[in-house]
């Protein structure tokens, strides 16, 4: 029960610290909850899921508060810790890390997030999902650029809209199962015709679409990121976006099998022309953040179009894909914030030449384009092959427009990478990275090679909670060869 | 019936104690009657009340929580206005007398058993606060407000008591069970009957104020103080509604068909035009007013229902948030907080009414960990087997409120004004932290 | 013994039609005077319909609990009549008018 | 020592020379750095030399599984067989060889430690792509080589004037691969569909089997296979569709064009396609098509070279076109022949290139070779190598160059007459264009600027030396397979060696020559390549007429000049359309239709705002008005649900 509570205690806490020591405390409190989830990690068995709080009293409204973790979330756990540590690592020098405001939101939204991958109970989920909404949206308010109250307005309304979809499938699961307990809800043998089950996997896609953000759904994403802080970014990327991913593969389509295969090729379809679509509009975006937003548009298509098909291999390459998603975004975010505080210029026609005046800055960009291009020994390359490998063997027109993702994408990162990186420099100064921020970019290399070379670890991690997926669903069809 | 009795008396004695001009006695007074009505009403199934008990009000289980809640929502409004009121001396006690008077109208429509006790309590209730939106003398729009409000209230008693009398040509008894009974005996109810139930419908969704009949309560609420709007905009709503579900949730639920279409067009209307029409509000009482016709016409979907766990639920949440907004605009008189632009930057500078307002904003708007959204999601989920189109509607336009409400708090939160920090009284201050308690933590009462 | 208009005998009819013709009036009058005094008497007219209509049920079925609300119907109106005095006597104390037309400032 | 505790040496000696330089190369000297890259590099020769002299039966080491699913089982295992040893040789044979060269050229360069780092990469990288067991490691090995050109070609990303130029192009090249790779991917899946695995030898085991069992071959998916392949090849090895981006990979240090553009990156593509023969034998309509685009492509790039005005572009497309010659040979299924070739060109390309590099080297970076000429006497051992160099490459008789384009037309003859003929043209131009090179640059007049003759100077013995070695091995290149007229036992070593121990190479029946037809093939060779000797000294040495100026150039001249447009034309048909739709698409659907489509609903709320806003008209009579319709729709309501 810590690990859920920690980060709240933190968030109040943070209140209490005075100004100077608030950084030091946001990152002993982020390692310490780190160290936490990797306590739950270690005396972990894959196969059988824990319950970390599970009362047995009977709420009303099938109400049942239950929070637990298999291996499927306890991994999505750890990112989030890993990916908020690393995140008020990177945020260590900024003027923003000395503000008390800013570290207890970051620690609010990390505890919605644990929530969320906690929750084993429909309406639980749907309430974490919602508490998250609410500290991103301060910190884009309150330290993001100052006239973004249209964006951020988009932004909530459209994220709500979405939810609202979710709540209302969930009330028609919950009261026809008269339970809202994730197990109760997986396995009731309740039969639903298949209009109205075609009608809730929509509601619960509407969440989920507007939340990756899939192909027609994604007006608010490139706005909000760029008007938004770093650490929002971040937040955002990173770690919102796999919540929406979480959810397609534990709840959305568990759940509502019968009713995704009508709309399992829309998706399919949707994902597809989201890999085409951003990364076509990459390819000739000025502003180095919108670009690497449109190219998170064109990533993430590709991994929800994957778990679509819900196979083993296609699942579990989703998750590597996910993982390796969540640090390609840090990273080059990371980098774009880092050009713009030093140079106050985003648009990659003005910059030039910066790898000359900061050598280790361009190393370490290179690398993180790199790991964004899925080179070899990097998670992409293995999440992508098995991905398009399963797009291709679903059909094969699929495959081929998936796999333009290689080729597009190695253009606008390039493209971006070498406008704002070589050349002539244009500006007369760019002093070289700190210690904080190499540590950040070795971490996230790092971590992209270990993964890239052993994906086996995580795959073992994650094969048994989907199997246990496979065997609680309704019918118990035994659809994953 | 006990507590009836007291708040009575205190009114009274808090009217002769007025002429003595020491409004704090006055307060305490009124505060300790309540108090006594409150733990009076919390125990009076476990003793035996000495007046005796008179059938024409009886007290269902649900009737007590209702009462409770307007008990302790009046405890609350008395407690935020008296700043405003102690300002001119000889009539602080008028207002409690007048608010106390119309309490007891209030309670007597929670516990009414026939159509006599009904009306009496409806204008008991009524008729004080006509004089409370008047009250300010020398302001033309509070006695342009009082006027709308009397003329379009009586009108509407003269309709109910056509309908009732119309009810009772048809059936003969003004006794609930009595009606309940004969509806149920009679295969095919007397046109007559159905005339009367409809006129008293209208007249209910006037006092409740659904769309049709809305016009009087955007003005009447800009019009009058913020005391008494608080009042009206909950304690009378919270009133209307439970009487309105009893007597056709239950009463007249046999004779449903005929009404349930009405109703729903009188929802979904209610639904949108009072989010649409307060987006583009410029004033504050008046977006609550219009916020207010929207959330009835979702507590009206308990209607169908009859279920008044899920309205009481839904009620706690919007009236907290109510009177958390509306002592907030008292707490920042001096910035006219009539008007939305003066609220500009407020909750940055003062961090306290920030999160007061933020919580009492999202808990209108239905997020989840607030009371607001568990009061929703029970009605929504008790209505969507057979009004699926309702509950769908209802969320599109949770959504807009959501927009309107958004848009709201971040005004409220701009960085960049040139708002001051506004020191809180100490009432102010402790009615405002036990609403945003409710607010936040008021859904767990569903656990016990 | 479920009376409807039409067969408890014609005496009951004309009392009921002068009733609702009363309320009609009454409601139209309302609807359409400018001066507020009158609209107060209108308003006691429909209220008065309201009581003769109670009266003639309450003659057809013999009991008298219907009249008692008659009493207290009037009681009520009385009460009302005296509010609305009071607050048109300060309308008019503000405004040096009781024309309803020119009470139209709060609106948006 | 075990064979496969060699293989595993190999691999991570380059790797762990990348890794020490590129953490401590900074602060180490440069003579040190230079030591480390190419004592490595020269280490994992010497393994590969101890397995090739004991060369056991061909041997499998598994090193750690990537994937084992019960569908899918992708293993990162190594394989000892000839075809892969030979490759491992010449690969880091000639790869210490560049490595020696490129210290003494890159001696003053500031980024001296990062490009050691990228080279010992690089060569990590084609270790791995050509000692893979299975086609997943290829695949790694060849995405891995094509991020290390990227590097290596941008490698001078920071000087002023062509610092933009030089990124542009190796983005070129990297896209370029790309593409290719994509084609790798797609017969990777197809490959997985049919079969199962990626293992070369268990492919091969599968179809003999259905050969054997009578079940009718997957065609199709045989011929879908190899044609992604060749895609892929084409990507790596220049061929027509993909290989503009090898001339502009010319702005990266020439030490990088030898050793990627001649030795190893280019020969990618045909090892690739020799390593699957066994797909590529069911597929003859792929061979066909293999045959006519390398046919195409060597003569379209002989044609392009024959006016090139920079010594380096000139040498690209020569490789071009020799990989052309390649691809002919593949085409009509002479696997080793192709390979001979391929390992006689890498001696005398690199050669060539290297020899360019210390002719830029003294020309103080200046590369165009109408402002070069008589450098015979002042750079003498450079001017001694190149020649060789140039002989070898045009077939001058009994040097390396000779024996396997010979062995190739050979099979040419055989296949078809008419190839034979094309080829003939191709080889004569190939002669032309290289004897132009080699007298402008080294004969006649100095025309270049005044300084720069006072600085030209013989390069160092670290530079001299591999130069030297290249050419010994160009010219004793050619024993390894001397046809059979020459020598009877030892005829086609190394036809043999290969056929001995690859997968699937011992099925293809070779056939060759009667011996009269092969002496006249052979003196109708070389009768061309000496008059074409003659007739380039008389043109060039004797009258002393140099390559005109761009603007008298006559029509034919202006379009080889311009390499026939094709850069243009592909700018024309993918590059604008692209930029043309990407900015389309943003403006018109992304902003338009669905960024103001929702904003406009959203306004459209607002204005209804306005509207019911209006509603609220302020008169009590109003208000009364209203409240009656609501009573009158009511009872209206309720009359007509009582009529139906």
């Amino acid at each position: 029960m810590i690990l859920l509570v920690l980060p709240f205690v933190f968030a109040l806490a943070a209140f209490l610290i005075p100004e100077k020591l608030v950084k030091y405390f946001g990152l002993v409190a982020a390692l310490s909850s780190l160290a936490v989830a990797l306590g739950h990690l270690a005396y972990f068995n894959p196969e059988h899921l824990v319950y970390i709080f599970n009362p047995n009293k009977a709420f009303p409204m099938g109400l049942s508060f239950k929070m637990g973790y298999d291996g499927l979330s306890l991994t999505m756990v750890l990112l989030v810790n890993s990916i908020v540590s690393i995140i008020l690592l990177a945020n260590y020098r900024k003027e923003l890390a000395e503000n008390k405001l800013f570290t207890s939101l970051v620690f609010f939204m990390q505890a919605g997030l644990l929530g969320v991958f906690l929750a084993q109970d429909g309406m639980l989920f749907y309430t974490f999902w919602e508490i998250t909404l609410i500290p991103i949206f301060l910190i884009l308010y309150w330290f993001g650029k100052q006239d973004n109250n249209s964006v951020l307005l988009k932004f909530f309304i459209y994220t709500l809209l979405g939810s609202l979809g979710m709540l209302l499938s969930f009330i028609f699961l919950g009261t026809s199962v008269q339970s809202f307990a994730y197990n109760d809800l997986i396995s009731s043998g309740l039969f639903i015709p298949a209009k109205i089950a075609c009608w809730i996997s929509c509601g619960f896609l509407l969440a989920f679409a507007i939340k990756i953000p899939l192909f027609p759904f994604h007006t608010w994403q490139p706005s909000t990121y760029t008007t938004a802080p770093m650490a929002g970014t971040m937040l955002l990327s990173a770690l919102m976006l796999k919540m929406a991913l979480f959810g397609m593969i534990k709840w959305m389509i568990p759940l509502t099998f019968t009713g995704i295969q009508d709309i399992k090729w829309l998706i399919i379809t949707l994902g597809s022309i989201g890999i085409v679509y951003g990364a076509v509009i990459a390819i000739k975006q000025k502003d180095i953040k919108t670009l690497f937003a449109y190219a998170s548009i064109s990533h993430v298509g590709l991994i929800a179009a994957g778990i679509i098909l819900f196979t083993q291999l296609s699942l579990e390459s989703a998750i590597i894909q996910i993982i390796n998603h969540s640090i390609v975004a840090v990273g080059l975010f990371f980098a774009a914030d880092i050009i713009e505080s030093r140079t106050g210029k985003r648009n990659i026609y003005e910059l030039g030449g910066i790898a000359k005046l900061a050598p280790r800055f361009g190393f370490w960009f290179a690398a993180m384009t790199f790991v964004s291009v899925s080179v070899p020994f990097t998670a992409g390359f293995i999440g992508e092959f098995l991905l398009i490998k399963e797009l291709f063997v679903a059909h094969w027109f699929v495959g081929i427009i998936a796999s333009t993702t290689l080729v597009l994408g190695a253009v606008y990162m390039l493209r971006a990478y070498q406008l704002s990186m070589f050349g002539a420099p244009k500006m007369t100064q760019f002093e070289d990275l700190k210690w904080n921020e190499i540590l950040v970019f070795a971490l996230l290399t790092v971590s992209a090679i270990v993964i890239g070379i052993s994906p086996q670890c995580i795959m073992n991690f994650v094969k048994p909670s989907i199997e246990h997926i496979n065997e609680l669903m309704v019918g118990g069809l035994n659809f994953i060869k | 019936m006990d507590a009836l009795i007291v708040i009575f008396i205190t009114g009274l004695i808090g009217l002769f104690v007025g002429m003595m001009k020491k409004p704090v006695l006055s307060l305490s007074i009124s505060v300790l009657g309540l108090i006594s009505a409150f733990i009076l009403m919390l125990y009076y199934k476990s003793y035996e009340s000495p007046f005796g008990n008179y059938n024409g009000l009886n007290f269902t289980p649900s009737g007590n929580i209702f009462a409770l809640l307007v008990i302790g929502l009046t405890l609350l409004i008395v407690l935020s206005g008296f700043n405003y009121f102690k300002k001119d001396i000889e009539h602080t006690a008028d207002y409690y007398g007048l608010i106390l008077f119309s309490l007891c109208g209030a309670l007597i429509l929670i516990g009414f058993t026939n159509f006599f006790m009904f009306f009496l309590g409806l204008e008991i209730m009524s008729i004080p606060v006509y004089v409370l939106v008047g009250i300010r003398k020398q302001n033309t729009l509070s006695s342009e407000a009082s006027i709308k409000y009397f003329f379009t209230g009586s009108f509407a008693t003269g309709i109910l008591l056509f309908g009732i009398a119309l009810v009772y040509g048809a059936s003969g008894t003004f006794d609930l069970n009595e009606i309940s009974n004969s509806v149920s005996i009679w295969k095919e109810a007397p046109a007559m009957f159905h005339v009367g139930v409809l006129f008293i419908l209208a007249a209910f969704l006037f006092k409740v104020g659904a769309v049709p009949f809305h016009f009087w309560s955007p003005d009447v609420y800009q019009g009058s103080t913020d005391a008494v709007m608080s009042y009206m905009a909950t304690v009378v709503k919270i009133a209307a509604l439970y009487s309105f579900v009893t007597l056709f949730g239950s009463v007249l639920g046999a004779s449903g068909n005929i009404y349930t279409g009405i109703l729903e067009i009188v929802i979904i209307a209610s639904f949108f035009l009072g989010y649409v029409s307060a987006l583009k509000q410029s004033n504050f009482k008046r977006l609550l007013a219009y916020s207010g016709i929207s959330n009835t016409g979702f507590a009206l979907l308990s209607v169908f229902t009859g279920d008044f766990g899920s309205l009481w639920i839904f009620l706690l949440g919007y009236t907290a948030s109510t009177i958390a907004l509306m002592t907030v605009s008292q707490a920042i008189e001096k910035i006219d907080s009539e008007d939305i632009k003066n609220w500009k930057g407020i909750g940055y500078k003062n961090p306290f009414i920030g999160v007061v307002v933020l919580i009492s904003f999202l808990s209108l708007a239905g997020i989840p960990p607030l009371t607001g959204f568990f009061g929703k999601f029970l009605l929504l989920s008790g209505n969507y087997q057979n009004h699926l189109t309702l509950v769908i509607l209802a969320l599109i336009s949770s959504v807009i409120g959501a927009f309107l409400y958004l848009r709201f708090v971040i005004n409220v939160f701009a960085k960049e004004s040139h708002a001051e920090k506004i020191c809180i009284g100490p009432l102010h201050i402790t009615v405002l932290i036990i609403s945003t308690f409710v607010s936040i933590f008021g859904w767990t009462i569903i656990l016990f | 013994m479920s009376p409807s208009v039409n067969n408890i005998g014609s005496s009951l009819d004309f009392f009921v039609i002068v009733a609702i013709a009363l309320f009609v009036i009454g409601s139209y009058g309302v609807l359409t005077r400018k001066n507020m005094i009158v609209l107060l008497m209108c308003i006691e007219l429909m209220l008065n319909s309201v009581n003769l209509l109670l009266v003639t049920f309450s003659k057809y079925y013999g009991t008298s609990d219907a009249q008692i609300f008659v009493f207290f119907i009037i009681v009520v109106a009385a009460a009302e009549a005296t509010v609305g005095l009071s607050i048109l006597i300060m309308a008019y104390r503000s405004n040096k008018s009781i024309d309803i037309e020119l009470f139209n400032k709060l609106k948006d | 020592m075990a064979a496969d505790i060699l293989l595993l040496t190999i691999i991570t000696l380059p790797l762990v020379g990348s890794a020490i330089i590129g953490l401590f190369g900074k602060n180490l000297p440069k003579i040190i750095v230079g030591t480390i890259a190419t004592s490595m590099v020269a280490g994992s020769f010497l393994c590969a030399l101890l397995i090739f002299m004991n060369l056991p039966q061909s041997q499998i080491v598994h090193l750690f599984s990537v994937i084992n699913l019960e569908g899918l089982k992708l293993s990162a295992n190594f394989q000892i067989d000839a075809l892969s040893i030979w490759m491992t040789l010449i690969i880091t044979g000639i790869g210490s060889l560049i490595h020696l060269f490129s210290i003494g050229y890159m001696s003053h360069d500031e980024g001296f430690y990062k490009f050691f780092a990228y080279l010992n990469l690089f060569i990590f990288s084609m270790l791995l792509l050509v000692l893979g067991s299975n086609y997943f490691v290829l695949f790694f090995g060849w995405e891995g080589v094509g991020m290390c050109s990227y590097l290596l070609i941008g490698f001078h990303f920071s000087d002023l004037e062509k610092g933009t130029a030089n990124s542009v192009a190796a983005r070129k090249a990297f896209i370029m691969n790309r593409i290719g790779d994509v084609g790798l991917l797609f017969a990777l899946f197809m490959l997985l569909g049919t079969f199962g695995t990626l293992e070369y030898s268990e492919i091969a085991n599968k179809l003999t089997e259905i050969k054997s069992s009578g079940v009718s071959l997957p065609l199709v998916a045989i011929v879908g296979i190899t044609l992604c392949l060749f895609l892929a090849a084409t990507g790596k090895s220049a061929q027509i569709p993909l290989f503009t981006w090898l001339p502009d990979a010319m702005a990266g240090p020439t030490p990088v064009s030898a050793l990627i553009h001649a030795a190893t990156m280019v020969t990618a593509g045909i090892y690739l396609v020799v390593r699957s023969n066994f797909l590529f034998e069911l597929a003859p309509f792929t061979k066909d098509v293999i045959l006519y685009i390398g046919l195409a492509t060597s003569l379209v790039a002989a044609f392009m070279a024959m006016r090139q005005n920079d010594i380096k572009k000139v040498l690209a497309y020569s490789t071009v076109s020799q990989l052309g010659l390649m691809f002919v040979a593949l085409g009509m299924g002479a696997y080793t022949v192709a390979l001979f070739h391929v390992t006689t060109h890498a001696f005398f390309k690199a050669l060539l290139f290297l020899g360019s590099g210390s002719v830029i080297h003294a020309m103080s970076d200046e590369q165009d070779i109408r402002k070069m000429g008589g450098l015979a006497k002042k750079i003498p051992t450079t001017h001694l190598t190149f020649l060789i160099g140039t002989l070898a490459i045009a077939g001058f008789p009994f040097l390396s160059g000779f024996y396997s384009k010979d062995e190739i037309l050979a099979h040419a003859l055989i296949h078809n007459p008419v190839i034979y003929g094309v080829l003939m043209v191709a080889v004569t131009l190939t002669a032309i264009y290289m004897f132009r090179l080699y007298f402008l640059v080294f004969h006649g007049k100095f025309r270049g600027g005044q300084e720069t003759e006072s600085h030209i100077h013989e390069s160092g013995i670290s530079m001299t030396l591999p130069l030297i070695v290249l050419a010994i091995l160009s010219v004793f290149g050619g024993i390894l397979n001397l046809p059979g007229i020459f020598l009877h036992k030892g005829a086609h070593w190394f036809n043999n060696y290969l056929n001995g121990n690859t997968v699937g190479l011992d099925k293809v029946k070779a056939h060759h020559l009667e011996p009269n037809q092969a002496i006249m093939l052979m003196v109708v060779a070389s009768i061309i390549a000496l008059s074409v000797m003659t007739w380039a000294y008389v043109n060039y040495a004797k009258r002393g007429n140099i390559a005109k100026a761009d603007e008298d150039l006559n029509v034919w001249e202006r379009l080889s000049n311009s390499k026939l447009y094709i850069d243009e034309i592909y700018n024309f048909l993918f590059v604008k359309p692209l930029e043309w739709i990407s900015n389309f698409v943003y403006h018109y659907f992304d902003v338009m239709i669905l960024k103001n489509g929702i904003l406009s609903f959203a306004s459209l709320i607002e204005k209804t705002g306005n509207l019911s806003r209006k509603w609220q008209s302020g008169f009590l009579s109003s208000y009364l008005f209203w409240m009656v319709l609501g009573i009158v729709g009511l009872i209206s309501f309720y009359i007509l649900k009582i009529q139906f």
